[in-house]
């Protein structure tokens, strides 16, 4: 019985085989019969309609910008298209060239490079995906390639595909194969005097600007303005005090970054203010600097302080000393500084990256009082956490301000108030109408929250 | 009482050996653990695991040696993966040391058994075009045609004698795309230009510092698969591991790492625990102190 | 093979010699601070040269000087002026005449404070406050991270920070608002009763109110940047409340970087383990 | 008049030049901002002549004067000399004087993977160790504020590691199942904590910054703030 079955199963087994193997030759047969098949036919896909060229709004010229409406071929979801081929001549009839591609599925397209002033026309060329094979070698397409410089556009694929209809190219375009739109054109680009679309930050813009200017005025006029205290400017003072009692030094980190960023340029101008007491209080200062220019800006700098304290005597160009301009080169010299002269006062003034905790950590451990301020919003936490005061992103650049004492200086932090409150009330009316858009489904609110965010989103 | 204070005075060089040691010892021990692999990490790997082999897939290192420890292991794993998959392997750097970081890999790959440096031809199984400066422009340019930006690859062999890059001109001759990143240029670059221009698919590999920034583009789909830090990188590992292990060897660094980096955090955890506890029990016999 | 060798013992000499540091200042560390400074200095200057000073001036410059001599004007011609302030700075080295170089100064001290102003005016202000423009209330499904669990505990916290906030701004110790304290205990009980129900509300039909802390804290948080009142009253309060938001993202960015800044040192001690001692393979 | 009153103008001009240029797209307002930056690294090469004179300076002197350390300065200038000498004259380039300044296989390439980049990365690695320890002194219950920074970093710090989910799991083994949800629930608060509060704090930070920035820039270039020009006369 056994035996009888494992002959049924042997000969089943044996049949399946000679069935798959038949069925594996169909299936070689009908592949060479498509290899004979030497023409592949490329389907005609329907044209973009509304095709418009025009220039390019708001910018420095040499651009034209294309818009169409998509092919009812590329709204299915079959995939015909893979691409929009752009075609581009100096005269309506004759001499189009492909001078780019745009993705199926856009509708827009920028030319850039051109020449202004030149009439330039515009075809949109609906291009089909390849289904076949690639039977072109390298070796083939490499001349074509050559010969039509604009086909290095497009992918081999494509250029299979175009070989595959005909060996001179370049004709399928002119043969009405694909599906070809209107010329558009002439068009000229021309290069724009004012962004138009920057208008709502100007405006914004000028708004801050002119209400911080009005304020210095204000105040040069002999307005009285109140301002509140700040505590770790408050220190500041205390600091210097303390290292004049312990007959040590100060030492002065003005960032590492250089003078084009606005955070040194901030920290040089407390250094400016402070300077001036370190004179009067006859305390020396240590100033390491990682960058050139900061180097010779904070001597000036010192140097007036001093003057200005009537010691010009006491200053010397060796109180700021350029270390190098690499961040873990100069944390390393600055720790060695702390470490062996041991000041009693850190200040840390300006833009800082890693190294602000590695210095702060330093500082800490040989006791110094500390007082740091950075606009850097990642560093914060770190000067927070490990110093004894610290300015926090606004407060630094306030800081020369308000310790100048001047009243037009004191002004313009009454103008950045008025920023603060503009800011305020947008955004309480903004979420006022963004939370009756969301709750209500009104769509008449949500375009007026739409309408306040766009001024906002420069 | 005087524990609690020597406590808390306690020299900050006790602190740095713990932390030391934190990192020091497991790196001896030999350990495998099972973590839960996030869905981001599935999805990166269920995006390799659908490509056929021959698939070409275009990697960019864009991160230097400090970044190393967290984003070597995630690029070591997923190369002996794509290795072993025999997919084509496009390198390419944004960074100038990133190519570097890629060789680094490679040979890291072709250590294993499994990985026989002998069946891959450079240029025909793996390319690397080394780096070019231009940050996200590179990106832009490489849209239109990856022979503009890249005449020449890392050695100097021309761009159109290497024959994987001949049947390759842009985004659309290439399957997948993976982005190590440790800053900018990186993966926020990669999904605005190449994703969202050019409909690359996108998977990304990014420092922990990184990787808060991209999570909404996995949200959005933007990015298919994420790897983060070196729990990402652990991940990753784990995941290689449990699907495709055997034969290669994926636990590494990252899983190796991934301890050393607990346990340091632990450490941070612990003392700022028993500062606090040190803080109120002395803060507590002062104020008796004060009141009497 | 041997000069690899020697590579790595001098890495790990110079490693070690940093980290030498953190027990104290010593010959070693000093040696290897030594080292850095005059190294990266020259690296720096080098590279400069190169990369800033022959490729972006010299080689945009020359051929602009040579293509003028042939009666052509190229826009490139404008770098002189770039090479004119680089040598004004050098002045600085013949003292009578070193106030030259303020001149240089100032086209970079205008330059970046006009670059700046319009920077900040645009990608932190007004794409911020833009930002910011979003509804208090949503209903769940619009935020990605949140899930049905976690709406109804994020809505509790929210009510939590609400009372606690408005709480200190009746009662803190910074806050002298004129009012009664009968009255100011009747408003923090109808607040306490208005989030008491919306927590319960919440429970049965749950809305989002993330937006509300979100503004909330950026509100505070201006508020406590004000320089042009004094912090008492209202105003006090609302400061105080934008300092405890400080506080939480200064918490949180802290302690979001352990984690990656343990990964450097993980990165040297490997380093050291494997490339040099190779007592870990 | 040529010392004070000229910079001032010439501060004047640039800004407002560079300010109004933002809104013109036509040429050669387009790309002013990028020539301002090339115009600055130019500068700043010709200014680096004077930092690296004062470091030679600094350190001749010390050596001179046999100060303190002074071994250390030789150091310091050899390491310069050698590197600036690498770079400069691009000393064993495989192309010559016409390769890449750092092309692989030159001294000034080699200085830089076998010396700088190790004390780079150990100098950078020294943030883990102080990273713990100003954590462990700053994050203490001392005041409201404080408590506030403490919470918000632990939670995160917690939030961030394998453990909630271990410590649940045990939590869960045990039976308390209360504890366990509680723990299960420390990755959500982390990342509610970074969506929600601390991006509003950030907000206000990055919106306080611009106003600063925008008020300093203006006193910069409407000559109110002029410290960094130095002294008046003499």
């Amino acid at each position: 019985m056994l035996r009888f079955k494992a002959a049924i199963f042997t000969l089943l087994l044996l049949l399946l085989f000679c069935l798959s193997a038949a069925a594996q030759t169909a299936e070689e047969l009908s592949d060479t019969a498509a290899l004979e098949e030497p023409v592949y036919e490329i389907p005609r896909l329907a044209q973009v309609t509304n095709f418009e060229a025009k220039d390019s709004p708001d910018d420095a010229g040499g651009e034209i910008e294309l818009t169409w409406d998509l092919s009812v071929d590329d709204k299915k979801e079959d995939g015909l298209v893979s691409k929009y081929v752009v075609l581009r001549s100096q005269n309506p009839t004759s001499d189009f060239h492909i001078v780019g591609v745009a993705n199926h599925r856009d509708s827009s397209y920028i030319d850039k490079n051109l020449k202004e002033g030149t009439d330039y026309y515009y075809k949109i060329v609906t291009f089909p995906k390849y289904q076949g094979e690639v039977r072109l070698t390298r070796e083939e397409i490499d001349p074509l390639m050559e010969q039509y410089p604009e086909l290095t556009e497009l992918d081999i694929k494509d250029v299979s595909m175009l070989a595959e209809y005909d060996r001179d190219i370049m004709s399928v375009f002119d043969d009405n194969i694909l599906g070809i739109s209107r010329v558009a054109g002439p068009v000229k680009s021309r290069a724009q005097w004012f962004n138009s679309k920057d208008l709502d930050t100007l405006i914004i813009g000028l708004t801050i600007c002119i209400s911080v200017v009005i304020f210095i005025g204000m105040a040069r006029g002999g307005r009285k303005l109140f301002l509140r205290r700040i505590g770790g400017l408050q220190a500041i003072e205390n600091a210097i005090g303390r290292a004049t009692e312990m007959g040590k030094s100060i030492l002065f980190i003005p960032g590492i970054q250089d003078m084009d960023d606005v955070q040194t340029v901030a920290g040089i101008t407390i250094l400016g203010r402070i300077a001036k007491t370190i004179a009067e209080y006859d305390t020396k200062i240590n100033m390491p600097v990682s960058r050139s220019i900061v180097m010779t800006t904070a001597r000036e700098t010192i140097k007036e302080a001093y003057l200005s304290a009537g010691r010009p005597d006491a200053y010397s160009d060796d109180m700021v000393h350029y270390i190098t301009d690499e961040q873990f080169g100069y944390v390393a010299a600055v720790d060695g500084i702390m470490v062996r002269e041991k000041p009693a006062t850190c200040f840390y003034l300006g833009a800082f990256f890693a190294e602000s905790l590695i210095m702060a950590e330093t500082g800490n451990s040989i006791g110094a009082i500390q007082i740091a301020g950075t606009a850097m919003p990642a560093q914060l936490p770190f000067f927070v956490a490990a110093c004894d005061y610290t300015l926090i992103g606004e407060e630094l650049f306030a800081a020369s301000a308000y310790l100048s004492g001047e009243p037009k200086q004191l002004g313009s932090l009454k103008g950045q108030d008025v920023g603060k409150f503009i800011a305020m009330v947008f955004i309480i009316i903004g979420a006022v109408f963004a939370t009756l858009a969301a709750l209500t489904g009104s769509e008449d609110i949500l375009e007026i929250t739409n309408m306040i965010k766009s001024w906002f989103s420069a | 009482m005087n524990f609690w204070k020597a406590l808390l005075a306690i020299d900050r060089r006790w602190i740095f050996l713990f932390v030391f040691l934190a990192l020091a010892v497991p790196m001896f021990l030999n350990v495998d653990f099972d973590l839960s692999i996030s869905r981001e990490v599935q999805g990166l790997y269920d995006a390799l695991d659908k490509l056929q082999p021959n698939s070409k897939i275009l990697m960019s290192f864009d991160y230097d040696p400090p970044s190393a420890p967290e984003l070597q292991p995630m690029a070591d794993a997923i190369m002996k993966y794509c290795l072993k998959k025999k997919l084509r392997i496009i390198i390419m750097g944004l960074w100038p040391q990133g190519p570097i970081q890629a060789n680094m890999a490679l040979n890291r790959a072709f250590l294993e058994e499994d990985i026989n440096r002998d069946d891959y031809v450079y240029g025909v199984h793996y390319v690397n075009l080394g780096y070019q400066a231009g940050n996200e422009f590179v990106i832009q340019r490489m849209g239109s045609a990856f022979y503009e930006m890249f005449k020449r690859d890392y050695t100097g062999n021309r761009y159109e004698e290497l024959p994987l890059m001949r049947g390759i001109k842009n985004f659309n001759d290439i399957d997948f795309s993976i982005n190590f990143s440790a800053g900018y240029p990186g993966t926020v670059e990669w999904v605005q230009i190449a994703v969202d221009r050019f409909h690359v698919r996108l998977g990304a590999g990014n420092t922990a510092v990184q990787a808060p920034q991209v999570y909404p583009y996995y949200n959005s789909g933007q990015v298919v698969g994420l790897a983060g830090g070196m729990r990402g990188a652990a991940e990753l590992e784990g995941v290689f591991a449990r699907f495709d292990g055997g034969t290669v060897d994926y636990k590494d660094k990252g899983t190796k790492y991934m301890l050393s980096q607990t346990i340091a955090h632990a450490v941070v955890m612990f003392f700022i625990v028993v500062g606090n506890i040190a803080y109120f029990v002395i803060g507590r016999k002062d104020k008796l102190k004060a009141s009497k | 093979m041997g000069s690899d060798l020697i590579g790595v013992w001098i890495a790990a000499f110079l490693t070690l010699g940093i980290m030498s540091f953190l027990y104290k200042d010593n010959p070693w560390y000093k040696f290897s601070e030594a080292i850095f400074v005059g190294l990266s200095a020259g690296y720096w200057f080098a590279s400069l040269f190169w990369q800033s000073l022959h490729a972006k001036f010299w080689a945009n410059w020359s051929p602009a000087v040579q293509s003028l001599f042939q009666g052509q004007f190229d826009y490139n011609l404008l770098y002189t002026g770039a090479g004119i302030l680089g040598l004004m700075m050098l002045l600085r080295l013949i003292p009578p005449i070193g106030w030259i170089s303020r001149w240089p100064l100032s086209v970079v001290v205008g330059g970046t404070a006009g670059l700046y102003l319009i920077n900040y005016l645009v990608s932190n202000a007004v794409r911020q406050i833009g930002s910011t423009i979003q509804p208090v209330v949503t209903f769940p499904e619009s935020i990605g991270w949140i899930n049905s669990g976690g709406v109804i505990i994020g809505n509790v916290l929210v009510f939590a920070v609400l009372i606690v906030s408005l709480g200190f701004i009746l009662f803190g110790r910074n806050t002298t608002i004129d009012l009664p304290t009968p009255t100011k205990l009747f408003f923090f009980l109808i607040a306490l009763v208005a989030c008491a129900l919306g927590t319960f509300y919440s429970l049965s039909m749950p809305l989002n109110l993330t937006g509300l802390i979100i503004f909330m804290g950026v509100f505070c948080g201006l508020i406590y940047f004000f320089f042009s009142k004094e912090h008492t009253g209202f105003f006090g309060g609302a400061a105080t409340v934008g300092t405890w938001f400080l506080m939480v993202t200064f918490g949180a960015s802290f302690g979001y970087t352990v984690m990656s800044r343990m990964s450097l040192l993980i990165g040297r001690i490997d380093f050291l383990l494997v490339e040099w001692l190779k007592v870990v393979n | 008049m040529w010392r004070r009153t000229v910079p001032i103008m010439i501060t004047f001009i640039v800004g407002t030049v560079l300010v109004v240029a933002e809104f013109i797209p036509h040429k050669p307002f387009g790309n002013l901002g990028e020539d301002f930056s090339l115009y600055f690294d130019i500068i700043a090469v010709f200014a680096f002549i004077l930092g690296g004179g004062n470091l030679c300076r600094v350190h001749f002197s010390k050596v001179y004067r046999k100060k303190t350390d002074w071994q250390f300065s030789i150091v310091t200038l050899l390491g310069f000399f050698v590197m600036l000498a690498a770079g400069l004259f691009k000393i064993g380039n495989p192309e010559g004087i016409q390769g890449d300044v750092t092309a692989a296989g030159s001294l000034f390439a080699d200085l830089y993977d076998s010396m700088f980049t190790p004390l780079q990365g150990t100098m950078y690695a020294l943030l883990a160790f102080f990273v713990a320890s100003a954590s462990y002194r700053a994050f203490r219950a001392k005041n409201i504020d404080a408590s506030i920074l403490l919470i918000a970093a632990f939670v995160i710090l917690l939030g961030r590691t394998p453990a909630p989910s271990l410590i649940a799991d045990f939590f869960a083994g045990a039976g308390i199942t209360f504890m366990a949800t509680a723990f299960n629930f420390v990755p959500t608060l982390t990342d509610w904590i970074m969506d929600v509060p601390n991006l509003a704090g950030q907000r206000a930070i990055l919106i306080g910054i611009a106003l600063g920035v925008i008020s300093m820039a203006l006193r910069l270039i409407l000559g109110v703030e002029r410290t960094y020009l130095g002294s008046d006369s003499k």
